[in-house]
């Protein structure tokens, strides 16, 4: 006969506001096999944890409910609780009648009715949950990161700096990232190139760093400490080990007027480049769209000045496996763009603004281009239209953040500091120019920001204008911005010789597609989703796969930086045992009920399942049984619901367990 | 049920087109008999509410339109809406009292009956490019309007708020450009197709709408327009009876006939002036149609 | 009006199965063969597993010849598949049945030697077997089968089923009942259920339920009551027919041998439909690595999910 | 105004088959969001939606349930890959096969909840329980139940009065 334990959580108020907490508690001891029940203030707590201990002990409890919040939220803190009072942590469920009953119902006798049922069905459920040992996996003490802007450098360099191997792969043909393409950097307005690209060539030159770039992730597959990763590397027409990076070739390419997307489609580049000088590697890769050889077969022009011989028409697509035991995913973020979005589309555009068909309306990405000293004009703020120096520019802020009409309501975080730094430059370019910025509050949390901030207003002499942009139109040469100052109640209207939108963070194009390649959530935005928002903010929810920087949501520098060497920190945790413990919420066969159909192996997405010859004792063969590889299997549990005879099945979730609760109801 | 070839709609005039507006009703109601487009309006109509009505009294407006579309019901069809303010209000009610079922109770006890909110309410323009058709509208076409250039105002009513009148997009609409180039006219890019006219502030605030209706026709003038084409009786009012007034403070000459849809639509379809109202514009249009060879 | 079929080709092929099997048999290419025997009663055939070449002559084929003789290689008799090689006599919906259960690992290609009989239809379970074979007394099976002439087989007669296009009476079955209201279509099912006996002669004859212990069969948990009382029969023909889905290959021995006439196999045909509609799915002759419901395709129809 | 106080006089059972990685964490952010939905639902948690089985469906009604739903991850998002792909297919077949037999699919919702979508989640519930109150309540397997075989049956006054005097 069990002996449960029930421990009914009040949460502080959250869940005895609206249910009757202690009626909870006396209704559910009289369950059969409720052997003590009890209510406290607060369950997770130390004081909580001990009498949930204390009780184990003096009423010798055989199993526990801990009837509280979500078991996404604690079920691992109740679990430990309960093994150092020397249970087998499966042995103890949660009820959820906080997320699932007190937060989401008003009436109390409502409320209170469905918690005993939520608490009952789980004390049926313990009965039947049974002892599972702890199974230890081993874990692969190499490392993949995903990205190679800043978060990946950082992640990647701490890593393979506490000695273990990190593959890093980049999509571009160089890493650097955004912060490659920035000017100067808030608040301290330190060159970006500056500070980057050392940490770019330590990437390069680290023993430990095995570098992927112009790269993508083609599949993953396993779990954590044991993941295959199949990285493709496409065809860069240049052979990485005999090119001496001399650019001999870029230079000699007859096709020159090929828009550089590192400059934003300001500055032109051949058909084989490197996307900006400082690049790593500084291999150049051919853009075979734009390529005459690729197009027509005609020219060749690179491969004969090519002194070393080492471009390759050839080339093809290479497809790599490499064994890692950690995930570091830094994908980075996108810009959003004004222009009109196809139809049904949930994020729209601003026809307002002119759908981006004006040339002086540019995004501060563009403007960072422009104001670097490496950039298209060598620093020298001119309108992408007539090259010329304009002296009246307006900067508007949140453009698609913050804006629910457009589709997306979070703030974009960086650009009222970006904004401010722009005036800053504008104003150290351009003498006699005049800024003035639109926006709808100044967000400044960080050290150093807010002085940083008001800097730009009271000695660069930006006008800042608080309100919102409704329309701006190409008037002649000028830009006419009509706008709101609502601190004043007037309709302002500017004649600008250009517009800077600092148009919002959004993640990567093709974020959800990794993910799911990962197996990781992600948000309706498609940024990843942490496995907790305050206490597991660089975890996912998946093992093994850790998020650092604007993949996980709009972040600055700073911050990027501080999350990568947190999911490094994270790497190196795992990487500091041999052998690591995983849930033992996998998938077992009866070989007795077994008739070797292998439903469950044509459905398993880990492959998890092999076959297994059952012999007797003089070696005969008996039959043929499925047998599931509980180091692969996933615990998805499809091979239980699809197996006919029930002959395979899922630890923690079996059928008895299930039948229990739906008994319950 | 109706072939899919033949057009029927129930009509809703509104006040605007029984008074000053006099030509875009009878434009309207010309036009549709000429594309064989059946309209029949709603018997016992009456108004909107218009403009000021929400401002003063939310239920009231949303009661006075809700009454319509109820009226409306009686007569088979979509229901064809020329002004467009009467098409905002409309749309507006249909929307608000879906979205809230409180409001839509009120309502409903108000008028004492059902609020149809799935009943298709049109603004003329949606039916001349889409349920008509852009290819049939070429089609009907007996004189292209070739050479004038025009500029196609929108005004601030006609796509907006976002979400609720759905004609077009909300802030780079182009259905009014693809019904006059279907008609053989020019349309000219210029930056005042959707700014607000000062619409109803026309009797109380008329400095207002000078400024305002001023910035529009300078804007139409630099673009190069030999007029401006409208699909609403208040833009109409602020830009025509009101341009010799705004010529005199701003001391500038534009001369710019502001004409309804259905009025150059109608000429193109080979309707005479005097079945278009052409006599009833402020600004007299007859010059450059004769310029142009278009009467 | 009733049509009588021709079933004289079935003279010459019994003759072509004696022949082959001899051969087979005395050349050592099959341990055993699993066919058709007369029975005692006139005109019956019942099913016979002969080792010797002289025994051949034993095996006939005629319309009496009803029985799915799949099922004796699996958990009828699985001691048979081990003597080695194993020659059967199939029809098309028997050879369907065969092929599945290849398809299920429970089968291997190699180790049968198939005997394809061109089928002209049997007799239904309520006519007598001496009876002939008319429009009447065929089988329901045999009025929508689309598999007369086996093919993938190591022998088969060369000859020509030719049979009348009869009324396709499970279509109209099931066409019926999709018409109704779904109270009255429960209280159908709920009557024809009712009269089960829980005798599981339809589990025992169905060559797909190998299950050495059936999931009905279980009570940690149970899953489905296993009392013959109406609500735990509706659970077995439910479950029944879920796990049938997409493996049955419509031999309809289940409703052949219930003896309380409930129309089992209607349940079976109307998720062939459904698997025919949703995913192109049809049970045939060539074996298919995985069955419609151990795979899937990202753009599979989700139109009833929100 | 105050609306009208509507009194209902069924209650439905609702259960919910839910994956833990999407729509259970769904229904966890209705939570922590405090969004308000009838208190008719029973949630069971189940590692992913592969991993239900369409028995459970039907011991869920034979159990009293007035209505189920079965939720997961959006196609693509499963947490196991593939997990509800396998699921999709396994549930198109047996609401037929349900349908077929005379189970009214109005009570049997499947639906895409994700981690993200609390008011989805919200929605599903209220949508599933005001539909499945209009229904009225599941009365299939419960009269099933309470039918007896004819060995069971009291169809005679002889077997009445036997009945009665045991």
């Amino acid at each position: 006969m069990s002996r449960i334990g029930v421990f009914i959580c009040h949460c502080g108020e959250n869940i005895s506001r609206t249910v009757d907490v202690e009626r909870v508690a006396a209704l559910v001891g009289t369950l059969p096999g409720v052997a003590f029940s009890t209510d406290y203030k607060y369950m997770c707590s130390d004081p909580g944890q001990g009498l949930l201990k204390k009780a184990i002990q003096e009423q010798r409890l055989s199993h526990v409910v801990v009837a509280a919040c979500s078991p996404r939220m604690h079920e691992k803190t109740f679990r430990k609780a309960v093994e150092s009072a020397g249970l087998n942590p499966f042995l103890c469920e949660m009820a959820n009648i906080r997320e699932h009953c007190s937060w989401v119902h008003e009436d109390r006798d409502e409320a209170t009715a469905k918690a005993v049922e939520i608490v009952g069905m789980m004390v049926e459920r313990v009965k039947k949950n049974r002892v599972l040992p702890t199974i230890t996996v081993p874990v692969t003490k190499r490392s993949l990161v995903i990205g190679g802007g800043i978060a990946g450098i950082q992640a990647a360099l701490d890593i393979a700096d506490a000695g273990h191997e990190v593959v890093l792969v980049e999509r571009e043909p160089s890493i650097g990232g955004h912060m490659a393409q920035l000017s100067e950097t808030f608040p301290t307005l330190d060159c970006s190139q500056c500070i980057m690209t050392p940490k770019m060539v330590d990437v390069a030159n680290h023993p430990k760093i095995t570098l992927y770039t112009y790269a993508e992730i083609e599949q993953v597959e396993g779990y954590i400490g044991n993941f295959q990763v199949t990285v493709r590397k496409k065809a860069r027409s240049v052979d990485e080990d005999k090119c001496t990076g001399c650019g001999v070739c870029m230079t000699k390419c007859p096709q020159k007027k090929i828009p550089n997307t590192f400059d934003r489609n300001l500055g032109m580049r051949p058909a084989i480049y490197v996307p900006f000088p400082q690049a790593v590697p500084n291999t150049p890769v051919i853009d075979r769209e734009n390529c005459t050889k690729f197009k027509t077969g005609k020219c060749g022009v690179c491969q004969k000045v090519c002194g070393p011989g080492a471009v390759d028409y050839e080339q093809e697509d290479q497809l790599i496996v490499e064994p890692v035991g950690a995930i570091v995913v830094a994908t980075g973020f996108d810009l959003y763009s004004i222009e009109e979005k196809p139809k049904g589309s949930p994020i729209k555009g601003y026809g307002e603004f002119g759908h981006g068909k004006i040339p002086d309306v540019i995004d501060g990405m563009t403007f960072e281009r422009l104001a670097s000293a490496s950039g298209p004009t060598g620093g020298k703020i001119l309108r992408p239209s007539d090259g010329r120096e304009p002296k009246q520019i307006v900067f508007i802020q949140c453009v698609g953040s913050r804006a629910r009409e457009k589709g997306i309501s979070y703030c974009s975080k960086i650009c009222c500091m970006y904004t401010a730094k722009h005036t800053m430059l504008y104003h150290h370019k351009v003498h006699d120019g005049q800024a003035y910025v639109f926006f709808m509050d100044a967000r400044t949390p960080g050290k150093s920001y807010d002085e940083f901030w008001r800097r730009s207003i009271e000695e660069e002499e930006a006008v800042y204008i608080r309100g919102m942009v409704s329309r701006l139109y190409q008037k002649g040469d000028k830009i006419v911005v009509m706008g709101s100052d609502i601190a004043v109640g007037v309709q302002v209207e500017i004649e600008a010789d250009m517009v800077v939108l600092a148009t919002a963070v959004q993640p990567q194009k093709g974020a959800d597609t990794l993910a799911q390649k990962l197996g990781i959530s992600y948000d309706k935005y498609h940024f990843y989703s942490e496995a907790h928002a305050k206490l597991r903010p660089v975890e996912c929810a998946t093992a093994g796969i850790y998020l650092a920087g604007a993949c996980q949501g709009p972040k600055d520098i700073p911050d990027t930086v501080s999350q990568a060497s947190a999911a490094a920190a994270k790497v190196m945790t795992l990487f500091a045992k041999d052998k690591l413990e995983r849930e033992p919420i996998v998938a077992r066969v009866r070989e007795a009920g077994c008739v070797g159909c292998f439903y469950c192996q044509k459905v398993c997405p880990y492959g998890a399942v092999e076959e297994k010859e059952i012999r007797d004792r003089q070696g005969n063969l008996v039959k043929v049984v499925a047998y599931v590889n509980p180091g692969v299997c996933g615990g998805c549990g499809t091979c239980q619901a699809t197996c006919p005879s029930k002959s395979v099945e899922l630890d923690g979730y079996t059928d008895e367990q299930i039948v229990a609760m739906i008994e319950a109801l | 049920m109706t072939p899919k070839n033949i057009l029927k709609y129930a009509y809703y005039p509104g006040c605007s087109l029984h008074a000053s507006a006099g030509e875009y009703d009878l434009s309207t109601r010309e036009l549709f008999k000429k594309l064989n487009i059946g309209l029949t309006e709603v018997p016992d109509w009456f108004c909107c509410g218009a403009t000021p009505a929400h401002n003063v009294d939310e239920l009231l407006s949303l009661s006075l339109c809700a009454k319509n579309l109820e009226l409306a019901e009686q007569v088979d069809g979509d229901l064809a809406v020329a002004c467009a303010a009467c098409f905002s209000r409309l749309k507006t009610t249909q929307h608000v009292l879906g979205e809230n079922a409180v409001k839509r109770k009120q309502v409903e006890k108000a008028i004492d009956a059902p609020v149809p909110l799935s009943g298709n309410v049109k603004h003329l323009l949606d039916i001349l490019a889409r349920d008509l058709g852009l290819e049939r509208l070429e089609q009907a076409v007996a004189k292209p309007l070739s050479g004038l250039k025009v500029a196609c105002y929108y005004g601030c009513l006609l796509t907006r708020p976002n979400d609720v009148p759905n004609l077009d997009c909300v802030e780079a609409p182009t259905i009014m450009e693809d019904v006059l180039k279907a008609v053989g006219a020019e349309t000219v890019a210029w930056s005042h197709r959707l700014e607000c006219c000062g619409a109803n502030f026309t009797l109380s605030r008329p400095g207002v709408v000078i400024q305002l209706s001023h910035a529009i026709l300078d804007s139409a003038k630099a673009a190069g327009a030999d007029c401006i084409m409208v699909a609403c009786p208040l833009c109409h009012g602020n830009l025509d009876i009101r341009q010799k007034e705004i010529e005199g403070v701003y001391n500038a000459l534009y001369a710019m006939p502001v004409f309804y849809i259905t009025q150059l639509v109608g000429l193109a379809a080979g309707l005479g002036a005097d079945k278009l109202g052409l006599d009833a514009l402020i600004v007299n249009p007859m010059p450059l149609l004769k310029e142009k060879g278009l009467v | 009006m009733t049509n009588t079929i021709d079933t004289s080709i079935y003279v010459a092929i019994t003759e072509a199965i004696q022949g082959e099997v001899r051969r087979i048999l005395s050349e050592g290419n099959v341990s055993a063969v699993i066919g058709y025997a007369a029975a005692r009663r006139k005109g019956s055939a019942q099913p016979t597993v002969i080792v010797q070449p002289d025994d051949a002559e034993k095996l006939i084929f005629s319309a009496a010849c009803v029985n799915n003789l799949a099922v004796y290689l699996t958990k009828a008799k699985k001691e048979i598949p081990k003597t080695g090689k194993i020659g059967i006599v199939v029809k098309g919906c028997d050879l369907k049945a065969l092929v599945g259960l290849m398809g299920e690992s429970q089968l291997k290609r190699e180790d049968l030697y198939l005997i394809g009989v061109p089928c002209a239809g049997v007799l239904a379970s309520t006519a007598q077997p001496a009876q002939p074979l008319t429009s009447d007394t065929i089988a329901p099976k045999c009025r929508e089968c689309d598999a007369r002439l086996p093919t993938g087989c190591d022998f088969v007669p060369d000859q020509q089923p030719v049979i009348p296009e009869l009324e396709r009476r499970y279509s109209a079955e099931i066409a019926r009942l999709e018409a109704m209201p779904p109270a009255e279509r429960w209280a159908y099912w709920k009557e024809q259920f009712k009269k089960c006996i829980k005798c599981y002669a339809c589990r025992q004859v169905c060559p797909f339920c190998f299950c050495e212990q059936c999931l009905c069969d279980r009570n940690k948990p149970q899953m489905v009551e296993t009392t013959p009382r109406p609500a735990g029969n509706a659970a077995w023909h439910i479950v029944r027919g879920m796990h049938l889905a997409g493996r049955c290959a419509g031999c309809a021995e289940c409703e052949r041998v219930c003896p309380m006439d409930i129309p089992l196999n209607l349940l079976n045909r109307k998720m062939a439909k459904e698997l025919k509609e949703l995913y192109n799915y049809e049970a045939g002759f060539e074996m298919q690595e995985k069955g419609p419901l151990a795979t899937y395709d990202e753009k599979d129809d989700q139109s009833f999910i929100k | 105004m105050p609306m009208e106080e509507q009194m209902h006089s069924f209650e439905p059972k609702i259960i919910a088959f839910v994956c833990t990685w999407c729509t259970y964490a769904g229904a966890d952010l209705a939570g922590t969001s405090r969004m308000q939905y009838p208190a008719n639902v029973r949630v069971l948690k189940f590692p992913c939606t592969g991993r239900i089985d369409p028995v459970f469906i039907l011991k869920a009604f034979q159990q009293g349930a007035d209505g189920v739903l079965v939720s997961g991850c959006h196609p693509g998002d499963c947490h196991y890959i593939a997990g509800n792909f396998h699921a999709r297919r396994r549930f198109a077949v047996f609401r037929k096969l349900l349908e077929f037999v005379g189970v009214d699919l109005g009570r049997l919702q499947f639906s895409w909840v994700s981690a993200a979508e609390g008011g989805k989640w919200v929605e599903m519930v209220t949508d599933l329980t005001e539909r499945v109150r209009g229904m009225g309540p599941m009365r299939d397997f419960e009269e099933l139940a309470l039918e007896e075989q004819w060995s069971g049956a009291i169809t005679t006054p002889e077997l009445q009065e036997a009945y009665d005097s045991i």
